[in-house]
């Protein structure tokens, strides 16, 4: 089993044997995805959409960090920001019968299926019109009506999850495939691997994308982890595994697109790892003074910006002009800042409602199947 | 009605919910070609094949999850722990996913699945082997906890189960998987959880129970009775959440006497909370302190001497039901 | 004597027996380079240097293992976990390996080990981290398990923690760590696990907790006092597991009507225990039913609204124990 | 990083890059180990000793399974019948700084770190005599006194606390190393992962020795895990892997001195696969008629008991005559036979035992640190 696609439309260049990850500062990659069919495709409107898609998520998670400031958000607020390109080139090859799931970091992926603003927003608000009532919080957007099954907390505890749900459409004989987003430290739980095991033994469709952003929290992946690239530990349970860079839409286009195909058609699992970076600290309670330069940051931010580069891309391909790049931007932040509006004027869940969504059938007290007690100490 | 086995009635159950429901598949360690360690899966793998019985390797953490990840799609998965003691390896899908995932997404998702498998002492497997965490899942919101005690229970409530739309644990227990008795064939016998069962009437004492502890709790009605011509009730609990209090309420008033016995540990066990409940509700109408009895506080113990005493047997159940009188 | 903050009394507490043990170190993720994700271990990489201040991948069940690995060859490690809640993929580590080792040799091995790390709610994290699970640890024979309320508790049962030859798990609090108060520098102040602390007198209601639910009680303690002139006291168990149960049946035939509270799910809580004890041990003592105030039983929720509620808060305290009066 | 010792004196033959298990029914390697270092700096006492050891274990456990039948033993009883080779030569490269660590299937271990039969058998009936005074029973041997730290049940679980005892000896500075045994089964538990990426990552001298029979339980290796070898899955973190025949008691010492050099040299973990068999049902109680023919069973042990062969080449290297091989293999059922005549004739722990070796501090009054109640109910 060789770590890289057979029938990959994919050059060498992007698969790293020995040295994977480029270092930061180094020029991105000079291959150009758009030549590629499965970007050629893309017609001009669709190519505004995922520019546009990728700076809607920017714009929320900047007037999110605003309201947290504000003391509007509690608890935990992990920022995609940098990241953008990962979730928007990955939906945008999924196809209707395709399932996407992922970690605490899931923003970007939510709005990437098409969740609006105004429900996530209210979300993070703890709101009653939040997509989770207020009961999940940032970490827990769930769209299920889109194939979006969360937004989950425990790291890598969405893995065996993503294995379920391609279980499930094999099972159905769905020609469809789950795409479960990870971080690399989150390669470090167990579980990862024996849902590795059971993916190829059982031939799952399922689709591992390590968002290789760098660091664990504070711990960069050399201090994490041992042997690179992080994808090759698909290697021993022959499960197909390439690396890829994340700065690049086109490039996660292409990457994620092969292996849909071949998840689908094969019903073959695989391991991307995509390298992508975080502007922000962990969540924004890090401070991130311990671990990392500013320089890196920076560095990043000037060569790699995954949403300066594409807008670059297409306004270079005569399919976005400035001003256009400036009416999106202008509204990404409107939408945003009425979201924030949203989530200010919406209220707050009644006490009376802590109670719901713990069992179904409390909820459904016409089709209970059961009685006796079911709750012991209780809010009503 | 026939006479079978506690294991055979449990086959019953899955047999019938298999071909009753496209979407309940069971999964586990040696549930196929070796037919299960215990053999509760028997015949299942011909019956049905290996898309609905499904051989799993030795990744529970794995395997459950992937469960929980197909009940959110819709399926209903039967996952069998050889030994429920091994749902330690896969905490977190159980205690986290599969019990917090309808709440956390506001009610969008319901985890409709089985966890079920053997929890229980007494044949000597040691400390690692022998865990009963039926108070660890009734402490989790999300939940649901049955221990049935007899193969009638076992059949009618595995069939409920499965056709739950909440995440159920099925608290088993090897030393029953031969117990015999009368189990009804229809095939929508199902026993609703949540309503406890009076397993014997009487006057003087209740003693409440569940699992295998009801068996013994039975003997020592007898002897009471026998010998010193005192009349015991004994009530199973069979569900613990949904628990059935207004049943425990009932025997508790009618005999003002209440022995609690189970296999748990003690500190936090099952029966401290019916404990707490039943001086919350029936404070006046108890004649003495609620007592107990559980296993010996200690780590599992191998040699059979040492088990047979620490696991709630008949003559400590006895012993003490005797300073409650 | 001097004031600071619970986290820099745990911090004392580590350095102090980092300094003089060579067979502690401290491990887990975030520990070193980053100062901990709550500042615990703030300066002490700096201090003692990369092989006794150990930052690790996120791989609680290894991390776990190896540290009662390293503790059963003599080592002393303190393990942290970032949130308690993380020991669900770490389960079988704790609850098997470092409780049972010591039992199933036969006493040839022991695990002098401390597993610590913040379990609570209240700062809106959501379900899969705000677990407490020291009822959980407090039912495995083998472990013990301790809930320091105040910046000296912290550091004086932090050290008889690492001083103790049993694997001992610390349920701090992340809401706790700028609680300050008076701490002394002895570097050989250490409070013995298993003895409750008065945290202040009274005689007419008993309010027992544990964790930051003792700050809970004794505002309530001074809202009943200032506005209903009743006179509370209340009980700091500190520890679970030893357990003072001296003390507690001390408060109860003092005043005769007890209240109990902790952050707990409810059902098979600590103070399900607690309250199964008082009424074994002190039924005639008992003015009224023991009643208990824990969490909502439901998986914990984001919204500060409703958590707030969720938790045991002054006002939902109050109004129990004023159904006691 | 490749898949064989870089310094290793083992030919390439040994190490099976795409086909590492030899089939049942092939003949086995015909490589002679007895012209390696290691093994030529065996005096004949020794090499009659090692024998001695295997047929010990057997006759053990020959033994213990009567006594299992005759009602004296209950709960488990996995025997480690055809597998011997692979703990006598293991044990026998070991130093004393070196320790040991393994699971379930225990007894080999226990017997070739040098434990006597009467304190193995008197633990599994169940006797206070016993090692672990009855409270461990099958699973649950130990002898730290002999670096040996048990017996462990649940599958995987000693993985980490191998790693923990090879951290204490780095931490410390002593030159030794964990050697930690477990099943091909076990590969499929999530702790083994984690392990070897902390085993790598702090360069910890562990070393994992796959004992592959080929089956967990009733599930032939093909059908519980994805990809060949089972050693290769150190590959990814970089932990050097090889697979070796565990039939040659000779070749075992081989491979593992090579991995404690490596080992105590330069603290570098290692997974050795060691392909050997089982002849007996997982336990006791698995009647053994689902997953493999009786003509498999009875393939291996004419062509690969370890201790025929192993008699074999001793006799053929004028080591051991014939009529020795027969006293020794008399002694060796004296010697069980006694032992479960000890066993039988040893008490049973009181009941007042139970509380005690739970807490030391409750087994150390004078020296406790604490005060209140420790349990909760009671045997006393
Ligand atoms: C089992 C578990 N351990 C620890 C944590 C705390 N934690 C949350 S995110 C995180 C870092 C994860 O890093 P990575 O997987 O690289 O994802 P990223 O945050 O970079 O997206 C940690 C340690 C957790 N949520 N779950
Ligand atoms: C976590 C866990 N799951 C399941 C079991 C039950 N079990 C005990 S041994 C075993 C098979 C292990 O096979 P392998 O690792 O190949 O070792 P072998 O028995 O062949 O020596 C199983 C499933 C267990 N003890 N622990
Ligand atoms: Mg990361
Ligand atoms: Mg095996």
């Amino acid at each position: 089993m060789e770590g890289i696609y057979h029938d990959t439309d994919l050059e060498d260049s992007q698969v790293f044997e020995d040295k994977p990850v480029v270092p930061l500062g180094e020029t991105p990659s000079v291959k150009d995805f758009s030549a590629l069919p499965v970007n050629q495709a893309l017609e001009a409107e669709e190519k505004i959409r995922l520019y546009s898609q990728m700076l809607r998520i920017r714009r929320f998670e900047e007037r999110s960090l605003r309201a947290y400031q504000q003391g509007h958000i509690g608890g935990f607020l992990h920022l995609y920001i940098g990241q953008e390109a990962v979730a928007v080139g990955s939906v945008s090859v999924m196809s209707g019968d395709d399932h996407i799931i992922t970690a605490y970091r899931d923003h970007g992926h939510a709005i990437a299926v098409g969740m609006d603003m105004d429900e996530c927003m209210a979300e993070l608000f703890g709101k009653r019109t939040g997509c989770s009532k207020g009961k999940g919080g940032s970490m827990h957007f769930f769209a299920p009506d889109k194939n979006f099954w969360g937004g989950h907390g425990i790291v890598a505890g969405q893995t065996p999850l993503g294995l379920g749900i391609a279980y499930a459409l094999k099972h159905r004989k769905t020609k469809g495939a789950c795409l479960c987003f990870m971080g690399d430290g989150a390669t470090n739980q167990g579980a990862f691997y024996e849902s590795l095991n059971l993916a190829s033994l059982w031939k799952l469709p399922v689709i591992y994308i390590i968002e290789n952003n760098g660091y664990s929290m504070g711990t960069a992946e050399a201090r994490h982890s041992a042997g690179e690239p992080l994808a090759r530990r698909g290697d021993a349970f022959d499960v197909n595994w390439s690396v890829h860079h994340g700065h690049d839409l086109y490039e996660v286009r292409a990457a994620i697109k092969d292996a849909l195909d071949l998840a689908r058609e094969n019903s073959s699992p695989s391991v991307l790892e995509i390298v992508t970076y975080r502007y922000r600290g962990h969540s924004v309670a890090d401070p991130d003074q311990t671990y990392r330069s500013k320089e890196e940051i920076e560095e990043y931010k000037k060569n790699k910006d995954p949403i300066n580069l594409f807008r670059n891309k297409i306004v270079s391909e005569g399919v976005l002009t400035e001003e256009t790049a400036l009416q999106l931007d202008q509204s990404a932040k409107d939408e945003a800042e009425a979201s924030a509006e949203f989530a200010l004027a919406s209220p707050f869940p009644e006490i009376s409602e802590l109670m719901d969504d713990v069992y179904w059938e409390t909820d459904n007290p016409d089709e209970s199947l059961s009685s006796g007690q079911m709750f012991f100490e209780s809010s009503r | 009605m026939a006479e079978i086995t506690y294991r055979e009635a449990l086959n019953q159950a899955l047999s019938e919910e298999i071909s009753r429901d496209p979407n309940v598949v069971l999964m586990g360690e040696e549930v196929g070609q070796f037919k299960g360690s215990y053999k509760v899966s028997e015949g299942l793998l011909e019956k049905f094949g290996p898309e609905k019985i499904v051989d799993t390797p030795i990744s529970e953490a794995a395997f459950s999850g992937l469960a929980v990840g197909a009940a959110m799609m819709g399926m209903r998965p039967v996952v069998e722990f050889m030994f429920w003691s091994f749902c330690y390896v896969a905490f977190d899908q159980i205690f986290n996913n599969a019990a917090s995932v309808r709440f956390m997404s506001g009610g969008l998702i319901h985890v409709p699945i089985v966890f079920r498998g053997p929890a229980n002492g007494g044949t000597n497997v040691g400390a690692t082997h022998s865990h009963t965490p039926e108070n660890f899942a009734a402490n989790t919101p999300g939940l649901k906890v049955i221990c049935p005690s007899t193969p009638a229970d076992a059949k009618g409530m595995m069939k409920a189960a499965i056709r739950d739309n909440d995440p159920v644990c099925v608290m088993e227990n090897t030393i029953l998987y031969n117990l015999k008795g009368e189990v009804p064939d229809d095939d929508d016998f199902v026993i609703p959880l949540g309503k406890a069962r009076l397993a014997c009437e009487g006057s003087d004492l209740s003693i409440i129970a569940h699992g295998r502890s009801v068996q013994v709790a039975l003997q020592v009605a007898e002897t009471l009775h026998d010998k010193h011509n005192i009349s015991v009730e004994v009530l199973d609990l069979r569900s613990i959440r949904p628990l059935d209090l207004e049943a425990i309420l009932q025997t508790v008033r009618k005999t003002n006497r209440v022995l609690l016995v189970e296999e748990n540990k003690p500190f936090c066990g099952v029966d401290a909370q019916i404990a707490y409940l039943i001086q919350e509700h029936a404070f006046d109408h108890l004649d003495a302190p609620v007592k107990r009895v559980s296993a010996i506080d200690v780590p599992q113990a191998y040699s059979k001497v040492l088990e047979n005493f620490q696991i709630p047997n008949h003559d400590r159940v006895l012993a003490k039901a005797m300073e409650l009188l």
